[in-house]
């Protein structure tokens, strides 16, 4: 098929053809084609549907900027909703279809909002859907809701891979048209590192759009050459398809890359990358934006920028129209008639707002000065156009400049404020951009070609000197000085017919009018009020517009409007290229302990525990519930012996003259004199008097200590043991380093774990009751000379030991230890009998000590050493952490041995209801005992160590459950300790 | 004597990864000790180190090599010097108190990390997906060691050659580091 | 003043003639020389609402609210517009309840459409632990009559195809839900009440910065502005992440340090989320508004500050959650981020207290929760400025808390603002 | 506790900056955990007085200054130093780092 709006050369592959198709026609483009670009060579004017009224929309720009031609591009779950045709190069097979639309898109059924809108004005919302009361949800809101939104999401999981980088550079120069090169050129010469970066696939920005001629030669072309120039150079990086999206804090620079075109070959690559850019200069060379003018139905497909129209003529070689008419208040404006009058086409009339002498003289083309355009026809494509004097002129395109804005988005990122520049009628940069930023060309509100260039080149050397690099390159390029003069023109009285300043949200210059007689004067308010602005163009087009239409109905100046904020992304971003590879599996990292192969191989079920695996139970063939492992994990040993790894909790060496004094200061408890070869329980407070932790401290030597943490708090513990040295006590000798990682350590309990342990420990180590009684600690070695750690700590209440080696033996000593414990009939443990031991034993752990409890709720008031100051103690004395009534914890068992006890039930009275007031506590922890063969719990409840043998209810509303419970000693199994010490 | 006997195994196994213009393997039979330099000591150590090696102590963020060229000290910290050398028995801190002679104290963290070395001409191009610091030649020259966080592991990075970088990583992180660093080079190569 | 009532009729009649008749939503007053029984610091959605119930509850309608710069500008225009009463802690509890059924009637009561939307919210659960917490956090609200549900995990797959059930790192495992949750239009609340507290009578002064207050010997007269002096019989502060700054100019420091939360939305879409998602192990949360863009947000940077802009990571680590849970939202768009100044309190939980300066009132401290419990803040504050009395369910919300040791931590971190 | 001590560990990372640190150079602030006010290293005298009102002030009142704040930052990720930064809360600029332990000495913390 022949794409009837195609011209010659541009710069395209006019001999690579590519197929794609627009709401399942099949149509022809070219290699550097844009999809709007290869729409537009095809005829296709229609081209969406907008946001609010759902009336007929074309494209209207050539840029990110674009607020109509937005599409879902792409099938099933590659497909991207609100995909801007403008900016998506054109591929062989894109799928593109127009999105927000019921039937086909010539005929919408939603195009019913156009005939209310007279009812449908900004804030409609606000003053009515308030009676009856529950249509809001029931029927409004989902209505509003099916008509809102824009493209569809697939539902299906993102297909595609993300990735992110670390680029560091001297100079960051964002935009690479003729400033952005001229300033390249110059830094990249002085032997800084350079990093220049450009949304477009193709280099040279405006340049590509325009037939300035730069030293000689097409503008085009002498970006070319400057690109290769750069490319040439070691030190300067070139960053096509990537878009600057924020300028964050110190020199810090978000930027998007996008490299579909490579996933598209091969799945397995990313689909964009985010880099993470640390810059000492940044240069700004962003361009400008062109705007248009508010006037009756200016919304019609056909009616498009005149910077547009240019674009599409000299870089794609594509005519917009048959019979094109211009528009302008600027002499940007007549370029475009200059432009398409050159390549034949025919231009009907240039419409100049101004008094002023034609700007370029044409033949044959109508001029009419001092004129506005106040009304448009043509249901679904521009045919003509009607004049302020009364004429009418057929047309079908209509090409339009209200001026240029500056891009001056990333000045504002660090909340500077813009400033209102009457030269050139928009906002240029204020005085407070981020730290390290210049701005360069049109950017900059320098809108001469020829200044632009130079600002670029100067600001180039600025900065390259700045970081102390010797710049010799002096010469800049040069092109004939073309003026631009502009006299401002916002919006036309256009009577009945609305005249739309956001195109994609449908704000017309009437609803701005209403909100400022309702009240709203502050540009945000307005924003706010109407949407202005916040369609995915991000009120690029239509921003310094309304704020223009704001000033007048509000005899205000437009400085004194102000802008609204311009915030990170520049232009949206997919979320999945933020999160990058942290999907999944890959969200965090994961730890596996030495003995993790191992309990794979005896099918053990993992639980991540702080990124740790560990497992929680090793099912044996014939289970078939998690109890029936854990139950008898638990049994056996208690009756004879088991094994758990337990490396995953924090190890730290601590050495120094000073440690012990040290301890005395972070411990609640007494430390000052531990003896060498003895481990002593150690509480931990925060300095607001609540438990941080707990674990065990031993004296290796008079100056080495081994303290454990819990595995959750490792992290913490270590941090706040640094804060305490370095910040509070930095004379003491104390020497901190984490071992969790180099030892394994496995902890072997129950009565028969001495006699499985004589079979792994070195016989001229005696290990008997005598020699190594309850909380013994002593370096030994294993298994024929191997050094090793042996502690005698118990948690499950058991006889018990934990036994360290360096983290290279884990995975063998724990295969050595269950063959040696065979003949005891050793059972491997997890983390649920862990669970169910601590609790028979009444040991309080993560439930427990959940920040919000002190020594004296968990009744270990008794252990807090009044004689010293610690950590904690001071702000432990508070009164209400005194009060007796306090949440005590304290056991619980069934008054009917058969009652499921949960955890979370909260606890009340018998005689009392279930109400805040009545709430005397909790449930923290629950579990069957199959030592009692009834469940347990821990848990608090005011007043609780004055109330045992009390029966309360435990309720838990949310399952429907409540059950009489007693209050007893959390202490369920061996209350005296005895077995801990035989 | 116990009837049983050990048998060591490292952090990833000898792991060995091969792509155009990079490889990722991991270093094994190297040792690693922390010696903590106690107040007022630092002189004498400073000392020792010479006398028994040649050794001098390093500027933070740098590294130092013995006469020989097998022991090298990275200085990660004020305090603190983290001793690299090939050594493949359990006694690493002892040796090396034996043959400094240094009056500080020795903390064995061999078995505290998995060591992989990323080396070949893509390595900085592979590497900059994952770590934040700039390791342009100029800047991260070899020998400079230092510690940062790549795909949120706590990593020492240590360049020995122009194209070879030493990557260490808390051992139980070592698969999650390998597999990153094996996704970044699937993705840039 | 002659009030407009809003109603369906009222709009046609002013479609078909041409919306002339449609008043200012407030009146834009000018400082009164004669001075005001209440003067409120801060237009955000607590002072108006303050304004709105001291007037309507307690009949004091010689009130001035005054705003620095243009209504609503502070959190309550920046945020994710959640609401939800679903609280661990008595002290907490009944005064989130309170606000939530001040939602339930506010469009009728105000006669301002904010769009309050009971779409139901959603806690995730991935572990036994977490399973146990919620249980717990859950009888807290039925115990309070909140209402709250267990869901299981073929009810969630069944209404959120999307989620990924079977994540590796957070299998979901159930949720916690209350259906009376949901969202409200936030701007619409700020605009809402300044209509009805305006009509009512109160003095709504824009543009109108505190740069100082008339205190003598103990008490406090009134205040400096940028407009001039204003006399008041009683002073109440409300002013969020300012409140370190304001409070200074009183010489008053407060247990409250100033942070900034991101939050973000994506570009319109057509509905996929028809309630709120919350997915604390991961910091997201997600919502789709009416107008279709999912507005999500996570954590707070962390750092001190009170410049309204975040950083990347905070970004990073909120779409990563996304990505983690609801896999389909890797082709959305972020559109817009924002940041909002947080004041957040040294056991997270909020202030309604008197001073230590008479007639000189507080309130803050909100952290991130400010939003939800605008309603309840304004009724709870109106009710102390106005009897001198705390409101039943506004008892623990007292400055010197931490000096007694009666905190109202309910993550249980401590006095650690950036992990509130 | 498990997840909220993963959240925590988590959690203190999300920020971006960069800190120069006085030994180590520029470093980008994912490496460091934020603390909060370099006042927490005046820690009262728990013998006084009026140790609960002054352990009450230190733990619990806050400056809360906008402009510049003295606060303490931990190199995680790097040498595990304190650092005391003076940063402002408005910019985000930092004026100064020190290491915590020489500021702790300066203002007479010994042992």
């Amino acid at each position: 098929m022949i794409q009837i709006n195609r011209t010659n050369n541009g710069l395209i592959d006019q001999t690579k053809e590519l197929s794609f198709t627009f709401n399942g026609e099949l149509l022809k483009g070219y290699e550097g084609d844009t999809l709007s670009s290869a729409l537009l060579a095809n005829n296709k004017r229609l081209v969406g549907r907008s946001f609010k009224y759902h009336r007929p929309r074309g494209i209207f720009t050539a840029g990110s900027e674009e607020p109509n031609a937005i599409m879902e591009i792409g099938l099933g779950a590659y497909q991207d909703p609100n995909t801007r045709a403008t900016v998506t190069k054109l591929y062989d097979g894109l799928v593109a279809n127009s999105q927000n639309h019921r039937g086909p898109l010539w005929f919408d059924f939603m195009a019913i909002t156009d005939m209310l809108s007279p009812l449908l004005g900004a804030g409609f919302y606000y003053k009515t859907f308030m009676w009856p009361k529950a249509f809001w949800e029931k029927i409004y809101e989902p209505a509003i809701r099916n008509s809102a939104g824009l493209g569809k999401l697939s539902k299906q999981e993102d297909p595609d891979t993300y990735d992110k980088g670390f680029r560091h550079c001297d100079i960051l120069i964002i935009g690479a048209g003729a400033s952005g090169l001229s300033a390249a050129l110059v830094a990249g010469s002085s032997g800084a590192e350079v990093i220049l970066a450009d949304e477009d696939f193709l280099m040279g920005g405006r340049l590509n759009s325009e037939t300035d001629e730069i030293d000689g030669i097409a503008g085009h072309e002498w970006a070319k050459n400057s690109v290769e120039k750069l490319k040439s150079m070691g030190n300067v990086r070139l960053m096509p398809n990537t878009t600057v999206f924020g300028a964050y804090d110190h020199g810090i620079y978000g930027a998007i890359e996008e490299r579909s075109h490579e996933s598209r070959a091969n799945k397995e690559k990313p689909r964009q990358v985010n880099w993470r850019i640390y810059t000492k200069r940044t240069i700004l060379c962003t361009g400008a934006t062109e705007r248009a003018i508010a006037f009756g139905n200016n919304d019609r497909p056909g009616i498009m920028l005149a910077g547009a129209v240019r674009t599409y003529l000299n870089r794609y070689a594509v005519r917009t129209g048959e019979n094109i008419s211009i528009y302008t208040n600027n002499d940007d404006g007549w370029r475009t008639a200059r432009d398409l009058n050159d390549r034949g086409v025919n231009v009907v009339a240039i419409i100049d707002s101004r008094k002023t002498e034609p700007v370029i003289n044409i033949e044959g083309v109508r001029v009419i000065i001092n004129a506005d355009v106040v009304n448009t026809k043509g249901r679904r494509a521009l045919s003509s156009i009607k004049l302020s004097n009364g004429a009418t002129i057929k047309t079908d395109t209509l090409a339009v400049s209200g001026g240029w804005n500056p891009n001056l988005h990333l000045t504002c990122h660090h909340r500077g404020v813009p400033r209102y520049s009457d030269d050139i009628c928009s906002f240029v940069p204020g005085e407070s951009v981020p730290d390290g930023m210049s701005v360069a060309g049109s950017a900059n509100g320098t809108m001469v070609l020829s200044k632009a260039i130079e600002e670029g080149h100067n600001e180039g050397t600025e900065a390259a000197r700045g970081l102390g690099y010797r710049v010799d390159y002096t010469e800049y390029a040069v092109t004939p000085q073309v003026e631009y003069n502009i006299s401002a023109h916002w919006s036309v009285e256009s009577g009945s017919n609305r005249a739309w300043v956001d195109l994609q949200n449908d704000v017309t210059a009437k609803d701005i009018k209403l909100a400022n007689q309702e009240g709203f004067k502050s540009v945000e308010h307005v924003k706010r009020y109407t949407t202005l602005g916040m369609a995915t163009d991000q009120g690029k087009t239509a921003n310094v517009l309304a704020i223009g239409v704001m000033s007048e109905n509000l005899g205000r100046t437009i400085e004194d409007t102000g802008t609204t904020i311009f915030r990170p992304p520049y232009s949206p971003v997919a979320i999945g290229a933020f999160a990058g590879r942290r999907r999944a599996k890959e969200f965090y990292p994961t730890r596996y302990s030495p003995s993790h192969k191992w309990a794979d191989e005896k099918n053990a079920v993992f639980v991540e525990v702080g990124m740790w695996y560990r497992a929680q139970w090793f099912p044996e063939p014939g289970e078939t519930f998690w109890r029936d492992s854990v139950d008898r994990e638990v049994k056996q040993t208690r009756s004879s012996v088991g094994v758990c790894d337990v490396t995953t909790l924090g190890k730290i060496d601590i050495k120094g003259s000073d440690v012990s004094e040290f301890l005395n200061l972070i411990y609640a408890n007494a430390f000052a004199k531990v003896p060498i070869g003895k481990t002593r329980y150690g509480l931990m407070l925060r300095e607001d008097g609540m438990v941080m932790d707990d674990g065990t401290t031993a004296r290796l030597s008079e100056n080495h200590f081994v303290m454990t943490t819990t595995t959750a708090n490792a992290v913490n513990v270590y941090r706040h043991m640094q804060f305490c040295h370095q910040c509070l006590w930095p004379d003491l000798d104390v020497h901190m380093i984490s071992v969790t990682e180099q030892y394994a350590q496995y902890a072997v309990a129950g009565p028969n774990s001495r006699r499985l342990l004589q079979k792994i420990v070195d016989h001229e180590f005696d290990i008997s009751n005598e020699a190594f009684p309850f909380m013994g600690a002593s370096e030994i070695t294993v298994c024929g000379g191997t050094p090793a750690r042996l502690f005698r700590i118990s948690f499950s209440g058991e006889l018990a030991y934990e036994i360290a080696v360096q983290t290279r033996y884990g995975d063998s000593l724990m295969r050595a230890i269950m063959e040696a414990g065979n003949e005891f009939d050793v059972v491997a443990y997890g983390t649920e009998a862990l669970g169910v031991m601590r609790i028979e034993k009444g040991h309080a752990a993560g439930p427990e000590l959940n920040g919000q409890t002190s020594a004296y709720d968990l009744g270990m008031g008794g252990m807090i050493s009044g004689k010293k100051d610690f950590i904690g103690y001071t702000l432990g004395l508070r009164e209400d952490l005194q009060r007796d009534d306090r949440m005590q914890m304290v056991g619980f068992k069934p008054v009917n041995e058969q009652d499921l006890i949960q955890a979370g039930s909260h606890l009340v009275n018998l005689e009392n209801e279930p109400t805040t007031e009545n709430d005397q506590g909790w449930i923290s922890s629950c579990i069957y005992s199959p030592i009692l063969e009834h469940y347990i719990g821990l848990g608090f409840i005011k007043s609780g160590q004055n109330r045992k043998g009390d029966i309360v209810r435990a309720v838990n509303l949310l399952k429907g459950s409540d059950v009489k419970v007693e209050i007893v000693s959390p202490h369920f199994v061996d209350p005296e300790g005895e077995r801990l010490r035989v | 004597m116990s009837n049983y006997s050990l048998t060591k195994i490292s952090a990833l196994e000898g792991a060995r990864h091969d792509f155009d213009g990079l490889s990722l393997t991991e270093i094994v039979d190297q040792s690693l000790v922390m010696m903590a330099m106690p107040r007022n000591k630092t002189d004498k150590i400073t000392k020792a180190l010479n006398s028994s090696c040649g050794l001098s102590i390093p500027i933070i963020g740098q590294s130092g090599r013995s006469d020989d060229d097998s022991i090298t000290l990275w200085r990660l910290q004020k305090d603190q010097l983290m001793v690299y050398f090939p050594y493949a028995n359990d006694d690493a801190d002892n040796y090396l108190k034996n043959k400094f002679k240094a009056p500080a104290y020795y903390t064995d963290q061999s078995d505290t990390w998995a060591m992989i070395n990323v080396s070949g001409e893509e390595s900085v191009n592979v590497l900059e997906r994952i770590c934040p610091l700039n390791l342009d030649l100029r800047t991260f020259t070899v020998g400079t060691v230092s510690r940062t966080v790549m795909e949120h592991i706590g990593t020492i990075i240590y360049r020995e050659g122009r194209d070879s970088f030493v990557i260490l990583t808390m051992r139980s992180f070592g698969i999650s580091m390998m597999h990153a660093l094996e996704v970044s080079a699937k993705n840039v190569l | 003043m002659n009030k407009v009532h809003y109603s369906g009729f009222k709009v046609l009649k002013e479609a078909l003639t041409g919306h002339k008749g449609w008043k200012p939503v407030w009146r834009d007053a000018e400082p009164k020389s004669s001075g005001y029984d209440v003067v409120i610091v801060g237009g955000g959605g607590h002072g108006l609402a303050t304004a709105y119930y001291l007037a309507k509850n307690h009949g004091i309608t010689n009130v001035a609210v005054l705003e620095k710069g243009w209504i609503g500008s502070g959190n309550v225009g920046r945020n994710t517009t959640i609401i939800r009463s679903n609280y661990l802690l008595p002290g907490n509890e009944p005064f989130y309840e309170l606000s939530m059924q001040l939602w339930e009637n506010l469009e009728q009561d105000i006669n301002y459409n904010a769009m309050v939307s009971q779409r139901g919210i959603m806690n995730l659960i991935h572990s036994d632990a977490q399973r146990d917490a919620f249980v717990r956090r859950a009888n807290s609200m039925l115990f309070a009559g909140a209402g709250a549900e267990y869901l299981e995990q073929d009810d969630i797959k069944d209404r959120y195809p999307f989620l990924d059930m079977k994540n590796p790192r957070f299998p979901i495992k159930g949720a916690l839900s209350q259906p009376r949750g949901g969202t409200v239009r936030h701007d619409a609340v700020a605009w809402g009440y300044a209509r009805a507290a305006s009509d009512l009578g109160v003095d709504i002064i824009q543009n109108c910065e505190v740069t100082g207050f008339n205190i003598n010997n103990g008490k406090c007269l009134g205040v400096e502005t940028s407009r001039g002096d204003i006399k008041a019989n009683r002073v109440a502060v409300c002013v969020a992440g300012s409140s370190g700054r304001v409070m200074a100019k009183a010489g008053i420091k407060l247990p409250i340090e100033s942070h900034v939360l991101q939050a973000f939305v994506t570009e319109g879409l057509k509905p996929v989320l028809d309630n709120v998602i919350t997915f604390g192990a991961g910091h997201f949360y997600c919502s789709q508004s009416d107008k279709g863009g999912l507005v999500f947000g996570g954590d707070i940077d962390s750092y001190n500050t009170y410049a309204q802009r975040g950083n990347l990571p905070v970004v990073e680590d909120v779409c990563s959650g996304g990505m983690a849970i609801m896999p389909m939202i890797g082709r959305a768009r972020l559109l817009r981020s924002w940041g909002g100044i947080m004041d957040m309190s040294m056991d997270g939980s909020p202030f309604i207290d008197r001073t230590q300066v008479d007639e000189l009132y507080f309130n803050g401290g909100w952290c991130y929760g400010g939003f939800k419990a605008t309603p309840a803040s304004g009724y709870c504050y109106a009710h102390l400025l106005a009897t001198d009395n705390y409101h039943d369910v506004a008892t623990e919300f007292k400055l010197d808390r931490f000096l007694r040791g009666a905190m109202i931590d309910e993550k249980g971190v401590g006095a650690q603002p950036n992990l509130h | 506790m498990t997840r909220k001590a993963l959240e925590h560990s988590l959690t203190c990372i999300n920020f971006d900056m960069i800190i120069n640190h006085p030994l180590l150079g520029p470093r980008d602030s994912e490496e460091f955990v934020y603390l909060g006010s370099a006042d927490l290293i005046n820690r009262p005298n728990w013998e006084s007085e009026t140790a609960i009102e002054d352990f009450h002030e230190y733990q619990y009142i806050r400056e809360n200054v906008a402009g510049d704040n003295v606060e303490l930052w931990y190199h995680e990720q790097g040498d595990q130093s304190w650092l005391v930064v003076t940063r402002s809360t408005l910019t985000h600029e930092i004026k100064s780092v020190e290491l915590a332990s020489d500021y702790a000495k300066n203002n007479g913390r010994s042992r």
